[in-house]
């Protein structure tokens, strides 16, 4: 395992509720998160796993109300975000850490130019005057590969794809030391994602950045990231390096994720979904959350929640069915 | 041995737009065969959506011809559509947006038997809905529910319900599991199929999700700012892809498996704009092979092998 | 037959817990959660309540238009709550009877506009083209006279009674009604439930009756509800103005015009017509914000 | 852009002419007598009566009034007052100056409440202030401008004696009706402010400014602020408008004399000329204002910029 010195970014049982008037939903329900430096963490889950949540507390962003951090550590670089005062936190934000969100559509301010929202953010962090943070801005459109001059255009006037560089470009302005990609590409067509996902790549490799990459799409994070961790209802239910996870799978959720995916190459075989439907997270059901829709479950599974253990330095699981020995997964061919 | 059910001739759908004609569908053929399932892939704007809806006559188009079974759909007068309307459905993509917030399931799926007044009393009505619901995977506890309490793969199987009410012979599934998670687009491609099995169904499978479509279609069209550019057998389409933009786009995907890394063929470029395209390939712009002859205008579809269609000028 | 088809085994689901609920108790039930709603109404009820039982309550004749001079411009005190006005006829019982005129003349208007402004704005949206032009450029030109203005010239030219003030109320405020109506047809008309209701073979009246106007008359009724207050105001304004209902027909806007000479000495004169209007107003518009988010299915999550 | 305007301005050609027809006969077939009302109190002969009718041109048949009329109009001429044989557009323009006053001072009133009171609320949804703000809102739309008008004279003229209840002149008398006119203004407006910004500050592009690490401040009035000024600035703009075009009451409660009580003499007068002018003159002082609103958005949204020149 990696030492605290190694860690960009360490998060401990982070617990996130929303109260709402239908009761509290719980989205995050103590997570464990590590990322060494230079490393690409991938957080993979469905729709209402907690991916998104996860990347905005580490952002301290989580909207409040209704949002609330109930708990839990966020430690980057050793020191706890959850702790600073707003102000220092807002240093952070732009600087150290950096988000691309996932619908360019939407994230880029559609009554500035592209150069000023780029800008803005140098001139914010680095003291730039306002000259020289335009042609920063420039120099970073120029990065994502669109020429400086379009800085003084307006998002309408860029395409989707183009518009995702700029967003990217925001996001890397400043050299921030951890990039949280939230659905990155998901908006965008597959040659565009295609073009998205190489020059994300590119850039992490030469900037020297840790990144986190949100997505629900397991091609990414095979693609892109070097470890992995699989959100289930707010938890965690397995992580690991890529190789562990998608190679020898242990959890059962994972298990039904890859047997979901029709195989490229192998029109024969046949999609496995899993059953039923994600749970309610305002009622969780007691003790595995995945236990409902799992094959393998037995009795401890209603009534005690998964830790998750390690197997090997790296690879955890959070599923009780490996207290039966010899219990193995039926990965499909 | 199978025959023919759907023939699409030229056809061709022109918006107008404040900016010129916007060509959404530009001269397009194919055919299906019954009970097989034809793929139609590509990007958003490329006109695939807009063939779903000429097909059901739910836009007219500009020129060309549908044939449903050798009826000519696109000339078709009121009653006649009306009759066709029991043949034909659809499937769509939102479930969120294509049903009524106003409605019950029941009123939801009962609706075309209504309408059409398959069966003279209510009771056979509901009946028949219960059956439907039974059949696409709906509790029945849920029949007095509506849309906006249930999850979207919840909604995307009423859609399918009422798809399948007047017991169609073809569906035109447009994007049907693309707003759906990973888990839940399973379990409706696989009731899908299921269906198609048991229903002898033929099934137009619109989508721009390549690994869905390879599983799920006999044959794979690809299209491209409003041209077919390719079409084969699924299985030939993935083995030996040959128009650039095919390749281009199979090697997009990204692939689980971690041990055989792929060479990715990357576009220049974003898809142009459909609005006065110049004479030339419309793909001239983006591809990495363009010739002087590319310029002069795109080449028909020809069959390059057995079922195999490709239209360049280059490969 | 569906024996290879997964039926969705539920997990945990709040669904589990839902009876089976009408639509209109579910309106009620969202209505009744919001508190500033639930004020309003009973604010309104009460003062329909009131404006139909002004016959029981007091004697036109003796109560609302005799003067008794000798009684003028008397405070408010036990015999007289809301005191006397300037010819000494007692202001609550005027009020009272005020209130059936200010709400009727209110309520016609709107029924008036309702009928008028649904039928043009419906036809504009659902047929579109050449249909919709026309009507739309006659509408604009409606539109570009305020509501005040051109309520005030109908007015003037009908003549001063109740029946033309609802006549110049309600055409002073159908233009508006017709344009909200209008884009209600068209957006819902662009739905795709629209489409995918003809894709399962519904003629044009099975789609209208199914789709279109189900999804319409929320608005509409909320529509409706808001320009009773409107029209309550264009009624006093004009009264006020001397060019709506006169005198000694009670009207809370003539009331209150008539105490304008005594401002100094009897200001409740003034000041309570206007506490009445205001109250009238505010609990109409509450209940019509209200009633917007109830019939709103979208917005229960 | 200058083709935008010019288009606009053609635009409003028929919608004047219309309006303007709309009035006319609206007067015309009213069963009132304008040369009664101008003759009242003269105990006048039939002979005077018929020859005031002739003088008037009201005995000509109404299609041919209707046509010479219209006639006079498209030369730019808005006729002549019934009631004191003045030319219609030099009334006018006496009494425009004294309107403009009171609508612009309104307008400054109506923006200084609701532009900060809506944004607060936004802000601090559900808080107390929001709770305050929105009740202040509720209240202004739900008050009658007429019983306002004679609330404030009430209190500040008639028991405190600071200022005057009515009357034309420096500042002193402009306060009661700019307050009256303008806090009637900003119920609606800040109603719309706060809902503007409620829906702006939910944007994506608001996460995005948050997560570079700006100040909540910046964030508001960088990013939020100049998102959620278009339905605002429409809402002013269409009441400012109508305050060019006269504010029939509050003028006639503070004896202001501006058009709107020169539109009110006209009804009551039955001065068909001095009304229709004032209503043309009306939809031009509105018109104006909306395309002075559009330009504005063309500054605040390139999107709508880019729209206007094509």
């Amino acid at each position: 395992m990696n030492t605290k010195n190694d860690l960009i970014l360490d998060i401990n049982n982070l617990v996130v509720h929303y109260e709402t008037v239908e009761g509290t939903v719980q989205a995050v329900n103590g997570i464990d998160i590590q990322v060494p430096h230079k490393h690409t963490l991938g957080i993979v889950g469905e729709t209402g796993a907690g991916k998104t949540t996860t990347a905005l507390s580490i952002l301290r962003l989580i909207p409040d109300p209704p949002g609330i951090i109930k708990g839990g550590e966020i430690f980057l670089e050793g020191e706890d975000i959850l702790k600073i005062s707003e102000k220092k936190m807002r240093k952070i934000r732009g600087r150290d850490v950096a988000m691309i969100f996932q619908d360019p559509m939407t994230s880029l301010n559609p009554v500035h130019t592209v150069g000023a929202q780029i800008a803005e953010v140098v001139q914010l962090h680095e003291g730039l005057s306002r000259s020289e943070a335009i042609k920063r801005a420039g120099e970073t459109l120029e990065m994502v590969g669109i020429p400086a001059e379009r800085s003084t255009e307006y998002p309408h006037q860029f395409s989707g794809g183009m518009k995702q560089r700029v967003i990217i470009a925001i996001a890397l302005a400043c050299n921030p030391k951890l990039l949280i990609a939230d659905e990155p590409t998901t908006a965008l067509d597959v040659t565009i994602q295609a073009q998205a996902l190489e020059l994300m790549k590119d850039l992490r490799n030469r900037l020297g950045m840790s990144m986190i990459m949100i997505t629900h799409d397991l091609g990414i994070v095979a693609e892109v990231c070097d470890d992995v961790a699989v959100l289930y209802a707010g938890r965690i239910v397995e992580s690991g390096t890529v190789r562990e996870v998608f190679k020898s799978t242990m959890h059962p959720y994972t298990e039904g994720l890859f047997n979901s995916l029709p195989v490229i190459n192998d029109k024969g075989a046949r999609i496995k979904p899993i059953p039923g439907l994600m749970p309610d997270p305002i009622e969780l059901p007691e003790g595995c959350a995945f236990h409902p829709r799992c094959p393998y479950a037995f009795d401890k599974c209603t009534k005690e929640t998964p830790e998750l253990r390690y197997f090997g330095e790296t690879h955890g699981v959070a599923c009780h069915a490996y207290d039966q020995t010899g219990f193995k997964l039926k990965r499909r061919g | 041995m199978a025959k023919e059910i759907l023939r699409v001739n030229n056809l061709k759908k022109y918006f107008k737009t404040k900016r010129g004609l916007l060509h959404a569908v530009d001269g397009i053929n194919f055919s299906i065969e019954e009970g097989k399932t034809l793929g139609l892939v590509g990007e958003s704007g490329c006109g695939k959506s807009t063939t779903g809806r000429l097909i059901l006559r739910l836009l007219e188009p500009t020129d060309g011809e549908v044939l449903y079974k050798g009826k000519n759909v696109t000339t078709a007068n009121k009653k006649e559509m009306h009759e066709l309307r029991k043949e034909m459905q659809i499937i769509f993509q939102d479930p969120f947006a294509s049903l009524n917030p106003r409605k019950s399931i029941y009123e939801l799926i009962s609706e075309p038997l209504r309408w059409f007044k398959v069966y003279d009393n209510k009771a056979q009505t509901l009946k028949k809905v219960e059956k439907l619901m039974e059949t696409v995977g709906l509790a029945q506890r849920l029949i007095n529910s509506y849309p906006h309490e249930l999850d979207g793969g919840r909604r995307q199987r009423i859609g399918v319900a009422r798809a399948l009410a007047l017991e169609p012979k073809l569906i035109v599934c447009d994007e049907p599991v693309s707003a759906l998670d990973v888990s839940i687009q399973a379990q409706i491609l696989n009731l899908l199929e299921d269906l198609q099995k048991e229903m002898g169904l033929t099934y137009l499978f619109i989508t721009h999700d390549l690994s869905v479509v390879n599983y799920f279609s006999d044959d794979i069209a690809v299209m491209y700012l409003g041209k077919l550019v390719e079409k084969a057998p699924s299985i030939e389409l993935f083995k030996n892809p040959m128009h650039p933009y095919t390749q281009a786009l199979l090697s997009a995907i990204p692939s689980i498996d971690i041990d055989n890394k792929k060479e990715r063929i990357l576009l220049k470029g974003e898809i142009s704009s459909p609005i006065n395209p110049p004479e030339e390939c419309r793909f001239a712009k983006r591809c990495n092979y363009v010739q002087d002859i590319c310029l002069k205008g795109q080449p028909e579809l020809r069959e390059v092998s057995p079922g195999h269609f490709l239209s360049c000028a280059v490969m | 037959m569906s024996k290879n088809v997964t039926t969705i085994n539920d997990t945990g689901s709040a669904l589990k817990k839902r009876k089976k609920i009408s639509r209109s108790s579910e309106i009620w039930m969202r209505m009744k959660s919001k508190k500033s709603a639930m004020i309003g109404l009973i604010i309104f009820s009460l003062l329909i309540l009131v404006a139909l039982s002004a016959g029981f309550l007091v004697d036109y004749q003796d109560d609302v238009v005799t003067p008794n001079i000798p009684e003028r411009l008397q405070g408010p005190s036990m015999e007289h709550p809301f005191g006397t006005d300037s010819i000494g006829r007692d202001i609550m019982s005027r009020m009272i009877y005020g209130a059936r005129i200010s709400l009727g003349v209110a309520f016609a208007a709107v029924i008036f506009q309702v009928i008028v402004g649904t039928l043009i704005g419906a036809i504009s949206g659902f047929y579109g083209g050449k249909v919709d032009d026309i009507l739309m450029r006659i509408n604009d030109v409606f539109a570009s006279i305020p509501n005040l203005l051109l309520a005030i010239t109908i007015a003037t030219a009908l003549g001063h009674s109740i029946i033309n003030m609802i006549i110049a109320i309600g055409i002073a405020g159908t233009p508006s009604l017709v344009r909200i109506v209008r884009a209600t047809v068209m957006s819902v008309k662009d739905q795709e439930f629209v489409e995918a209701g003809k894709a399962l073979g519904g003629n044009d009246m099975q789609i209208i009756v199914s789709h279109l106007i189900p999804n319409c008359i929320a608005p509409i009724i909320v529509q409706g509800t808001l320009k009773i207050a409107t029209a309550i105001l264009a009624t006093s304004s004009l009264s006020f103005l001397g060019i709506g209902i006169k005198p000694p027909t009670p009207e809370w806007g003539n009331m209150l015009s008539g105490g304008r000479e005594f401002l100094r000495n009897a200001p409740y004169i003034t000041v309570i017509p206007g506490l009445a209007i205001v109250t009238t107003i505010l609990s109409i518009n509450l209940m019509g914000d209200g009633l917007r988010d109830a019939l709103d299915p979208k917005l229960k999550q | 852009m200058s083709r935008y305007i010019f288009r606009r301005v053609l635009q409003l050609i028929p919608v004047i002419l219309g309006a303007s027809a709309i009035i006319f006969f609206i007067l015309s077939y009213s069963n009132q007598d304008p040369v009664m009302m101008l003759l009242a109190g003269t105990d006048p002969t039939l002979e005077q009566i018929e020859m005031t009718r002739h003088q008037l041109g009201l005995d000509r048949p109404i299609w041919i009034q209707f046509f010479s009329y219209m006639g006079g109009l498209v030369r730019g001429d808005l006729g002549v007052s019934y009631s004191t044989g003045r030319e219609v557009f030099k009334e006018y323009m006496l009494r425009f100056p004294a309107t403009l006053k009171l609508a612009f001072w309104a307008l400054f009133v109506s923006v200084l409440i609701s532009i900060p009171i809506g944004i607060v609320s936004a802000i601090k949804q559900y808080s107390w202030f929001d709770n305050f703000g929105m009740t202040f809102a509720m209240l202004g739309v739900a008050t009658p401008n007429f019983w306002l008008g004679l609330m404030l004279i009430i209190l500040f003229s008639v028991q405190l004696g600071w200022l005057p209840a009515g009357g034309y002149g420096g500042l002193k008398f402009l306060i009661l009706p700019a307050i009256t006119l303008g806090t009637g203004q900003a119920g609606l407006a800040t109603r719309m402010t706060r809902s503007s910004m409620l829906e702006v500050i939910r944007q994506d592009y608001i996460r995005t400014a948050r997560a570079k690490g700006l100040s909540e401040k910046v964030v508001i009035i960088k990013h939020a602020l100049k998102n959620a000024l278009i339905p605002i600035v429409t809402v002013l703009g269409v009441q400012f408008g109508h305050a060019l075009g006269g504010a029939m009451i509050t003028e006639t409660i503070f004896s202001w004399p501006g058009v709107g009580r020169l539109m009110i003499d006209g009804i009551n007068k039955y001065d068909r000329p001095v009304v229709i002018g004032c209503v043309i003159m009306l939809c031009i002082m509105v018109s104006v204002v909306n395309l002075a609103v559009d330009i504005l958005y063309a500054y605040l949204d390139p999107r709508i910029k880019a729209g206007y020149s094509k």
